[in-house]
């Protein structure tokens, strides 16, 4: 695999990573003393995605401008992949006017040109089928990828949907981003069968498990999914196995985890692929810095431009309920 | 195309059925934007079951007219992300009655995606569904629900009672670019396998006209007991009012034609002229419509009724399969008329 | 096989088609000059399972009284099969008083110890996983069979059925009826795979799909399918392909069918099992005789005490809303 | 156990969360009841995501306290199925936001199933679910839709505002042989990590009790306005009334308690004596339980208003996210204040 291409993987997890580090920084920083969930800076639930930037890097890495997105209600590193303005994106985090939705819709309502969120687990996977469904009238090789948690796998709208593309073969790819957890609930307890991959079968699909959060592998096998999707192929069910590092929200004590969270915590696939990268000569100290201080100045910015952005005004909640 | 509230003189003199006026509509608009498709059960080789996409599979083929799986989550849903990408898909979900199983796209999707996008994201999609009851189809075939979906902002919901409303309105609808709930009573469809209602075949004019959305109708002036309703339900209205003038009672008709956005001053507007309101709705009698219409008059200024507030609608019971048993709760012109009378103090 | 099991077979298939050509002739007996679907002696919408007799029968063999069964709009085969009672359920059809749920719920709503219908697609499948958490919580051995169109396995709710009682391990047997159609939707303009059995593979049950609509391989496939769900085994995901002899409702004028009808009503299972069984000399003409005489007594008995029971009186439209 | 409406002198010094009361009324009907069992989302080891089943695993173990797969369609439904065989679950839907992937379950089932069955069947079964907002959670998880499920016959509704209702009625929603909808608004939990609201911790008797289902409270008498409302609203109005009894303005402040059944008399009597009526609902303003309480009022005799009928309600916008928006929309209590003074024209 070409030495750019790798250091640019490492680049885009190291982005998303110094971005979430940041927002959990501003999150906790003003809810003190008493913690309060609507107080502070940064309000409402926050799911952070550290841990499973090597999905959404390796997926978007094969993505265009023009290919749509739909993420679940843990976005960020997928809309940061994706290629969504970091400031703007950051602005409706923060609650300001300036915000992708004009502070409307909040972290898990994050919605730009072909990307989109639901808070609602698995019913973004039709939406994506839509969007499919117009690239393929219109004669485009676009794809639409709709990107769900493992927990989501058993949701109805997980099987509508996966039937509805194969069906009408629609470029769509389905990534399940499984973190062995839904909150407190691990897989085993929500899930018959060891893999959502084994799923595809009964779809008529392509279907792919990636082990081992691993990065290269990812970009692989999405590579072949987005392949066949814009060859007219149909879709693929891909899931990748992967880790979530912190809790399902911010303030989630996660004594559920017991032991595997020490575990997890020891899985943070960041550093082990900058490891790798070193013993291949393909990262020195000289380029970590390079890249981890221009992630740093991005961040900085972004989060500096939602700061400095004007709350909304209160009138505005009345607009865009209709055109 | 001319936005109108009157059918147009020169073809006025044609008549069709509700279903027949809908799928005019549909056709007319598939013709002028390509953008337009229609997505649902049965709605193509079928032409839909209660007629509202007959014809359109033979015009438009099978790529523009789309039989789906029964997966109502999915194919709703595929509608929106079609709508997001800027295409207008008109999605039919058989009976209303069906909502639970795709509430959620409809509502947290369809519904709310524009404002949550700070408006930069439009959903310029029609929901068409059936609703209605009166031939014994028990409970979950029979409702009306617009109460249940104008409770949640972010859909405009349109009711025809008529051909001429019907087809307009789903104009308006199709170019609207807000989601757009479309509801017909399968009693005002004109069905050749239904009890027919008269006024469900009508004039309607050739040319593609819009009735605006969010207008009410005067159906029927009249100065003693302002009656308002909607769908089937209007039409016995006005077989009743008609009734009712022939022994020297003018009710006036108010056809809503929309639940949202309300014509609340259309209706303030009567009663502030006879003090007096009979609320005819087939949907549930609690936390609906009907409770609207009488906030909407108490808010304003609650002196302007002269006699109790009226309402003739479906007692709080689920939808019974019998004859007697659901002819007792319907909003049958028995119930209407003596709830007029009643109200007028005759 | 056993003779008297065959033929009990053949009986409860001739009593169930009895049954459903004279509620066919009731329903449109009254409904002229002009057809109208809400008029007559019974009103509303009519599914019919003629041609699906050896799903039913097949199954329900195997099942006690205890022993519960959803059955979704298409009910009246399932329901004569799992020993509803006749005159009851006729009564309820006809809308009268004495009905299973005194004229409330009509055909889509037969209610009786164990047995329940939905008019809403798969929606009767939760249901029954539910029936079945009961039993095996109460340590019983009972079983809760789902029954669905092949339409309904696109919906969400069979899919969430499925994870469920396979996480589980429940007592559940899902059933596909696979008549080829869903109203006008061919099974492969509705379904990604050529067999929903194939599906089973997605919850790590087992599955089966019985071809031929073959009484006699559908009753070892429900017998194996019982046992393993009885035996603490968990579900099974059980395909039959059947057939739809009859539109999808009455009155429907069929012509999305074309050819493929002339060929299903060759394909009739009752006269093709008859012709077996008198092969095998397990039936002659007497008893044929004696069968069909003793089902059109049956039927004319329990129309007759639907006939000749009051409809309920309007004001009990108002009663049980609430216990 | 005692039916009563009021606490017990004896226990009354104990104070719990409004959380802690649910859990502890579950965990008696547990104790007295096997049938009953908990199944939901993280219901489990996390103890439900706002503490209302916290430390029952650890009680009743996990055949009875049950962890499910995100498939709320699947195990709503399968609650449904124990209820039909006798048993008595209680189901959490994690926020009532996410009814739409579930609602056939429970409007078609759960709710009709026993009068499409003529009352042979009965579904003792108790859904409850988290409601409201205030906490920036966005259009998908902050709304109260109380006036969504009390629309549609055959379930009851309760919403209780404090720790002695809520173990109250959540006692008396278990027994109840019908499907009831239990749901509490975060706000009034007492949960440590949200806003603190102090009437959300208060005397709770540790004996069992039921507060009658379709009764409203009194929650403060007053001769000058009636203020009903209903949930953390509730609590809101009390704190307005206490400042508003200081400055000579006597509020009657009604808690509702249940929905359904709507305790209409309660309501009357109340404005029979005021004249004047303001509803506080953070549920949707329109086509809901504000204007059921209108009509209610216009039906029985619309002289009773003395001034303009007044809603404080969530105007018909979806939940914006940015704190600013949100606080402009919901009934905070300076809208209520504002309200009351002015409909008693001070
Ligand atoms: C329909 C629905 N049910 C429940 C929830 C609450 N909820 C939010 S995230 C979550 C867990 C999701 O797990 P998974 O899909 O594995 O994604 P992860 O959080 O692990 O990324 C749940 C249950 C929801 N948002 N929507
Ligand atoms: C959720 C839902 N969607 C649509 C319908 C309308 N409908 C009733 S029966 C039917 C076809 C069912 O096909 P299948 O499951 O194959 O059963 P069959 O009728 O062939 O026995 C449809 C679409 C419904 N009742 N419920
Ligand atoms: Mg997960
Ligand atoms: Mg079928």
């Amino acid at each position: 695999m070409d030495d750019e291409l790798r250091r640019g993987f490492y680049r885009q997890m190291v982005r998303i990573r110094t971005y979430e580090e940041a927002i959990r920084g501003d999150y906790h920083a003003d809810k003190t003393p008493a913690w309060d969930i609507g107080a502070g800076l940064i309000p409402g639930e926050m799911h952070l995605a550290a841990g499973q930037e090597p999905v959404a890097v390796g997926l978007c890495a094969h993505l265009t401008a023009d290919d749509a997105l739909t993420a679940p209600h843990r976005p960020h590193h997928l809309a940061l992949a994706k290629g969504v303005d970091m400031r703007k994106m950051t602005a409706e985090i923060y609650g300001r006017e300036t915000g992708l939705g004009r502070g409307k819709g909040g972290h898990m309502h994050l919605f730009d040109q072909h990307f989109s969120c639901s808070g609602i687990i698995a019913e973004g996977m039709p939406v994506a089928v839509g969007q499919a469904f117009a690239f393929h009238r219109r004669g485009t090789t676009n794809v639409a990828v709709a990107v769900a948690g493992e927990g989501a796998a058993n949701q109805g709208a997980f099987h509508e949907s996966l039937n509805l593309a194969s069906l009408w073969k629609l470029p769509v790819v389905f990534v399940i981003e499984d973190n062995d957890w839904a909150i407190s609930v691990p897989r085993d307890a929500s899930t018959s069968v060891p893999s959502n991959a084994t799923r595809a079968a009964a779809y008529g699909v392509a279907g792919e498990r990636v082990e081992g959060n691993d990065i290269e592998a990812v970009y692989q096998a999405a590579g072949r999914a987005v392949t066949r999707a814009r060859a007219g192929e149909g879709p693929t069910l891909l899931e990748v196995h992967t880790v979530r590092l912190w809790g399902h929200f911010e303030g989630d004590a996660q004594a559920y985890r017991g032991d595997e969270l020490a575990v997890a915590e020891s899985h943070d696939p960041i550093p082990a692929y900058e490891a790798k990268l070193r013993a291949d000569g393909v990262l020195d100290d000289a380029a970590v810095q390079a890249i981890r201080a221009e992630a740093a100045a991005e961040v900085a910015d972004a989060i500096a431009f939602a700061k400095s952005s004007p709350e909304p005004s209160p009138a505005a909640a009345y607009e865009h309920v209709f055109v | 195309m001319t936005v109108t509230d009157q059918p147009a003189a020169a073809s006025a003199t044609r008549r069709l059925t509700t279903a027949k006026a809908i799928s005019e509509a549909i056709a007319q608009e598939m013709e002028r934007d390509p953008e337009v498709f229609v997505m649902g059960e049965d709605v193509a080789a079928y032409g839909g079951i209660f007629g509202a996409t007959t014809g359109l599979l033979d015009q438009f083929g099978p790529t523009r007219i789309i039989d789906t799986p029964i997966s109502e989550t999915g194919f709703i849903g595929a509608g929106i992300g079609a709508a997001v990408e800027g295409m207008r898909p008109i999605v039919e979900l058989m009976f209303v009655d069906f909502f639970g199983v795709c509430m959620d796209q409809i509502y947290n999707h369809m519904a709310k995606i524009h404002y949550e996008s700070g408006g930069n994201v439009t959903v310029p999609m029609v929901l068409m569904t059936a609703v209605g009851g009166g031939y014994s189809d028990g409970a979950q075939h029979s409702q009306c629900l617009w109460g249940t979906f104008a409770h949640m902002p972010g859909l405009k919901v349109v009711v025809p009672s008529n051909p001429y409303d019907a087809k307009g309105l789903m104009i308006s609808a199709i170019r609207d670019d807000n989601p757009v709930l479309y509801m017909f009573h399968k009693g005002v469809m004109g069905l050749p396998w239904m009890a027919k209602n008269p006024r469900s075949i009508g004039p309607v004019p050739e040319e593609s006209y819009e009735v605006p959305i969010g207008k009410a109708a005067v159906a029927r002036p009249g100065r003693d007991v302002t009656v308002v309703s909607l769908s089937l339900s209007l039409q016995r209205c006005l077989d009743v009012a008609d009734e009712l003038a022939g022994e020297g009672l003018e009710a006036e008709v108010i056809d809503l034609r929309s639940v949202v956005p309300l014509d609340r001053q259309t209706i303030l507007e009567s009663v502030g002229r006879t003090g007096k309101i009979v609320v005819v709705d087939e949907d549930y009698r609690s936390f609906g419509l009907s409770g609207e219409i009488a906030a909407t008059i108490a808010e304003s200024d609650p002196g302007l009724l002269r006699a109790p507030f009226t309402r003739v609608a479906y007692p709080d019971v689920p939808v019974p399969y019998a004859r007697p048993l659901e002819y007792e709760v319907l909003p049958t012109p028995r119930r209407i008329r003596d709830a007029i009378v009643s109200v007028a103090g005759r």
